[in-house]
């Protein structure tokens, strides 16, 4: 029945997805997308869907799919389902170089670890759940894209941000990221972030999510999924185990 | 810089349909704007509760809460209708540029209506007994004689109004028009370069804005010929 | 559906309630001060000389023009880096404030209402008939006792409906807060749908208090119009236009 | 061209306003050719009584003939009545034409403009004879060359004889003015009492609320006095001006300087 | 009451707007009491000719004099003048009141704050005194009843009879009436004269713009016709009513009805 799939991603994560200077999507989850079909044997279209619209979209059958490294968690199974994880990224704390937080130790919250802090993260993200819930005297800033909360940190008017390694080890490297660097371990605490970034699906469409775990099993057993994973990070792995 | 990290023709992609979007809505606001003000004029009750619910709760919500519910939850709607008539599952996909347009429209009828009404009553009322003194039916009188009066009370709200519409444009994002502001995050997002790509948004749509202003003002003093001593 | 709204409203209660707190402080705030502002933005703007004039007109011009968001922007993320990149500044006392979203979004709000609201009483102030104030100046009165007791009185009457449904677009537009990091009521609606994926829940509840918080509005407004207008011409008397046009 | 069916008839017209009694009971024959100047203080019900006439306002009660036939009224549950057939009274209106105190000119449409309106829109006339018609009236009330101006521009005298040219394209039977003088100045009241003259000449049945004592004694037919809704005083100007039979008239008259 | 200054003296004023000239030179002298009438055709410059008195209107030359001060004004580069000195202006306005003829109460007062405002925050008088001395003013002029009225809840007549009321609160040395009755019906106009006349008995300096040729007989002490922005007549009453000396002054006055 599914000959066709239409798949939604953000465009505004990079280097996970995001909208190149022709106006094409690319990155880590677009990249991942077209290969999953490709393997899955069904023709795929990507569409871009601002974030705020994504599920609104995928439960109004815009699209049937959304890859757009959105983590799977409880309060969102409520609602629409996923597939088995496709990507994780340990968290990490990023300030200026010289700075320490150890906000994660021994598999349990340091809770005074952040007290008196000024701490930005992205609004739509189980870091940003995981900081509000555990660090009640910190100060947490919501920002709508990782991008402004880096800005905010060049500036100054934040002490540090919790994000995806995956997202910043790049920024630490480039120049606008001079005089910054990790503050802290990496880390990925299943009961906070769950276990990973999974694909979304429609509760009802329990088919799909069986053709697309099947597809995923295999690019990790014949090596397309390592491949593409190398080329956006070379030292963090996507998917461990 | 000036071709904007390369993205400036983008840019003016994303302008070209926030223009088309503006003028699309246009005939749809009118037209909403006109009905809702005769039902609030309406001689009959439920046509008044009609038009009266219609602007307080669109009023009422802020316009993103709006789009969304028309957006998402229009499309649902008629898809459970298809489903209940056809039987089976299908998708029926409205393009997201003409769920923005539905949208918009809505949004900023609501609004007209408010300023349709207002110009209605500001019509002399001695000018519409002299029409009904001549034997003009009531269709005659709204035709001949409010209609043409009514652009002139009016122009100044709806001149409001299409600003309005033309910075609202930039809420249609949410549901993927690619207009300038999606266009300007996007760009913004990627090059890492935030207040060029804003600088150049606010600067289309000043010149936007700008235009539109001009031509208001144009017809405003079109409209008011007979009115205002040379 | 409904056992989902009965989830969010029960989860998260608090958080919209804060927002809703968040909400209203911004707004009266913006109001007061965008008002205060206005008034001389607007006696400017009729002023006959074009070099006290061109100010305001550009200021109101670019902040009616533009988008808010892309004004939020430019405010936090354009001047805060510009003043955060001052040598210094981050040791200095006032850094405090500086560094906070806070002021921003509130800056930027008071002059967006400011902008809104002077063209409205400027449109007020130019619509008090003529005669009134020939009137005033018939009798010896100077310009400011002219603007004090004669023409301010008779604007607020003229622009208090316009003024109603401005005070109810900068409810609306506080609901932008939220991309420069403030929770208000949409922020924390937002910061919901994140986290459980319930969108029409979410809306719908912010939705709701957004509705209650415009139909107070509205009836308070309403109110004080009603007092405003206590010299017009009475209901009863509505219908007699062509009498009035003709003796009066 | 006078016949035996009058003109224009009313009989017992009662108009109130919810508890005001306006009009207490009005009956008025005018034959064609007719002049009746309306006279009367302030409140009287002058004004009330023309609308009346022409169904502007909904007399409670009492019948309106025009050239003998009868507007049709039904009433209504709550005692009073409204006008039965909406056809027939639009096309006794184009018999009726109404000179607003305030003029009401449409202000969207030039002067000519107008004056073609109601003959082309409600009596079909094709637009080139209906605008030859305008300008011959033009011509007559004096505004020929400012047939293209808006009301707008134009002074009040000016406004005052276009509305005049208006309500006289229509061909009425019978024409309402209603104070056409109150707000000019002395020398345009000459001449827009010029023009009424020339109409009264030319055999035109008018009804006149007028406080140009000066035009009632001059030029109308026959004069009435209201007072306090009710007819004090009818008869020819000579008898009524100089042989006044109440004493409302008499202090009426005494009033004005 | 008379003294040697005159109450008000104008000079050779001019005034032209744009390219039309509407005043060409007129000099006036009112004396203490006097009351005079400013007659003259639609457009010669009465308005006009009040409001440059005042100032409302700036004339391009010509000095006005205001119980023997003189209005300082100043040359501007353009040939055209302006009041020199703000302060004095404002004084003098207070000794000069004026009644416009379409009343210009401010509407968002009642009748009595419309006649205390300008003495309480013009003149600085106790809120107290200056009730007291406006009910007296408002028995005066038959308003007493209505004083807790807004302008838009009374009629015409009671409309100008207040603000008569408040040009007299500030107890001026001249008042300047345009029209004052032009809009009035006979009642009402007989009310407002009658008030007017009173106000001529008390001896008031009085310039009043009138087209009611019996006012301008019976009650002004002298009467100026004006023609296209010159004088063409002036004189007691008696003289230019009845032995006009120009010819304009005698179709003026055969146009009267
Ligand atoms: N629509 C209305 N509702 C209530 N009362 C009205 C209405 N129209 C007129 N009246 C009242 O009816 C009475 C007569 O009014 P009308 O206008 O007929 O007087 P008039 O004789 O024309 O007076 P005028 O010379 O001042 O024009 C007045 O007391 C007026 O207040
Ligand atoms: N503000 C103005 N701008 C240009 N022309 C004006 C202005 N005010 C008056 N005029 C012209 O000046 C002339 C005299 O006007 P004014 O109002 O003084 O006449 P008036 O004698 O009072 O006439 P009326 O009896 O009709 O009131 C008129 O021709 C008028 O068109
Ligand atoms: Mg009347
Ligand atoms: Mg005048
Ligand atoms: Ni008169």
């Amino acid at each position: 029945a599914w000959e066709k799939v239409v798949i939604a991603t953000e465009g505004a994560y990079p280097p996970f997805n995001y909208v190149d200077k022709d106006g094409n999507l690319q990155g880590f989850d677009v990249d991942f997308a077209v290969k999953l079909c490709e393997t899955a044997g069904i023709e795929c279209e990507i569409v871009a869907q601002d974030w705020d619209g994504i599920i609104p979209g995928l439960l109004a059958k815009k699209y049937d799919a959304i890859i757009a490294q959105m983590s799977i968690t409880e309060e969102r199974k409520r609602s629409i389902d996923f597939t088995n994880y496709y990507s994780t990224t340990p968290a990490v704390f990023v300030g200026k170089e010289g700075m320490s937080v150890t906000a994660w130790k021994d598999d349990a919250v340091v809770e005074d670890a952040l007290d008196g802090l000024v701490i930005g993260v992205q609004r739509s993200t189980t870091h940003s759940a995981f900081l509000e819930d555990n660090f009640p005297n910190a100060e947490i800033r919501m920002y709508d894209t990782q991008d402004n909360a880096l800005l905010d940190l060049t500036a100054g008017r934040i002490d540090a941000t919790l994000a995806d390694s995956g997202v910043l080890v790049e920024w630490v490297k480039s120049d606008a990221g001079k005089g910054y660097a990790f503050i802290s371990d990496t880390f990925a605490p299943k009961e906070f972030f769950g276990e990973g970034t999974g694909i979304g699906i429609r509760k009802e469409d329990q088919e799909l999510k069986e053709i697309l775990n099947k597809a995923l099993a295999e690019m990790l057993a014949n090596g397309s999924y390592q491949e593409i994973n190398k080329k956006y990070f070379e030292e963090i792995n996507l998917h461990p185990n | 810089m000036f071709d904007l990290y390369g993205r400036g023709w983008q840019m003016l992609e994303g302008g070209l349909v926030t223009v088309q979007l503006c003028l699309t809505v246009l005939p749809f606001m009118i037209i909403l704007g006109l009905l809702g003000a005769s039902a609030k004029l309406s001689r009959y009750k439920a046509l008044r509760i009609i038009g009266e619910s219609y602007t307080v709760i669109i009023r009422g919500i802020p316009e993103l809460l709006v789009i969304l519910l028309i957006y998402f939850g229009g499309t649902i709607a008629i898809q459970n209708l298809a489903e209940l008539i056809g039987g089976e599952a299908v998708r029926v996909d409205i393009p997201a540029f003409w769920s923005g347009v539905a949208a918009l429209a809505l949004v900023q009828g609501a609004f007209a209506s408010e300023v349709f009404r207002a110009a209605m009553q500001s019509i002399p009322l001695g000018q519409i007994e002299a029409a009904t003194a001549c034997g003009m039916t009531p269709t005659q009188i709204f035709i001949r004689i409010k209609l043409p009066q009514l652009w002139r009370f009016a122009l100044p709200g709806l001149n409001n109004l299409f600003q309005v519409l033309i910075k609202d444009t930039a809420l249609i994002s949410v549901v993927g028009v690619e207009e300038i502001l999606r266009k300007a995050a996007v760009g913004a997002g990627t090059e890492k370069a935030p207040f060029t790509f804003y600088l150049v948004a606010m600067a289309m749509f000043l010149a936007f804005t700008t235009v539109s202003l001009f031509v208001f003002n144009r017809l405003e003093k079109r409209a008011s010929r007979g009115i205002a001593r040379a | 559906m409904f056992e989902d709204l009965i989830y969010v409203l029960t989860k998260y209660d608090a958080w919209l309630w804060q927002g809703f707190l968040l909400t209203l402080q911004l707004l009266v705030v913006s109001v007061v001060f965008g008002t205060l502002l206005a008034i001389p933005l607007a006696i400017a703007r009729v002023s006959k000389l074009i070099w006290v004039q061109a100010l305001p007109f550009a200021f109101i011009y670019v902040f009616r023009g533009t988008p808010l968001i892309a004004q939020l922007f430019m405010m936090y993320y354009g001047c805060g880096q510009l003043i955060a990149s001052i040598d210094g500044i981050q040791d200095h006392w006032s850094w405090t404030y500086l560094r906070d979203p806070y002021w921003y979004c509130l800056l930027t709000f008071v002059l967006n209402t400011a902008a809104y609201m002077a063209e409205i009483m400027r449109g007020g102030i130019q619509n008090v008939p003529n005669g009134e104030i020939e009137a005033a100046r018939a009798c010896g009165m100077a310009p400011a006792t002219i603007y004090r007791r004669i023409i301010f009185p008779r604007m607020w009457q003229i622009i208090w409906p316009a003024y109603t449904n401005d005070v109810i677009f900068t409810l609306k537009a506080t609901s932008l807060a939220s991309t420069v990091t403030m929770m208000e009521l949409t922020g924390a609606a937002r910061k919901i749908v994140a986290r459980t994926a319930l969108p029409y829940e979410a809306f719908i509840s912010a939705g709701v208090i957004y509705l209650i918080i415009v139909y107070v509005l509205t009836f308070g407004f309403k109110g004080i119009e009603k007092h405003l207008r206590r010299n017009e011409k009475r209901k009863e008397n509505k219908s007699l236009p062509a009498k009035a046009g003709g003796h009066i | 061209m006078s016949t035996n069916i009058p003109a224009l008839k009313v009989e017992g017209m009662f108009k109130s306003f919810g508890e005001h009694e306006v009009l207490k009971g009005i009956d008025l024959t005018a034959n064609t050719g007719d002049v009746i100047s309306i006279i009367g203080s302030s409140g009287s019900g002058k004004s009330t009584f023309l609308r009346c006439i022409n169904l502007l306002e909904t007399p409670n009660s009492g019948a309106v003939h025009v050239h003998g036939e009868l507007i049709k009224m039904r009433g209504l549950k709550d005692g009073s009545q409204e006008p039965a057939d909406k056809k027939q009274l639009q096309r006794i209106r184009t018999k009726l034409a109404m000179v607003f105190q305030s003029f009401n000119l449409w202000s969207h449409l030039t002067i000519l403009e107008n004056v073609i309106e109601a003959p082309v829109h409600v009596l079909g006339i094709p637009k080139k004879e209906a605008i030859e018609r305008a300008d011959a009236l033009l011509h007559k009330v004096g505004m020929y060359e400012r047939r293209d101006y808006y009301p707008g521009h134009i002074s009040g005298g000016q406004q005052q004889r276009a509305a005049i040219a208006r309500a006289l394209a229509i061909e009425p039977e019978v024409l309402l003015f209603d104070e056409p003088t109150s707000a000019l100045d002395p020398e345009l009241v000459g001449e827009v009492l010029h023009v009424m003259t020339g109409l009264a000449e030319e055999g035109r049945t008018m009804l006149v609320v007028t406080h140009e004592m000066g035009f009632a004694k001059g030029v109308s037919s026959h004069v009435m006095y209201l007072h306090q809704g009710r007819v004090e005083e009818f008869g020819a100007p000579k008898e009524v001006f100089e042989n006044p039979k109440s004493e409302r008239m008499k202090q009426f008259l005494q009033r004005d300087f």
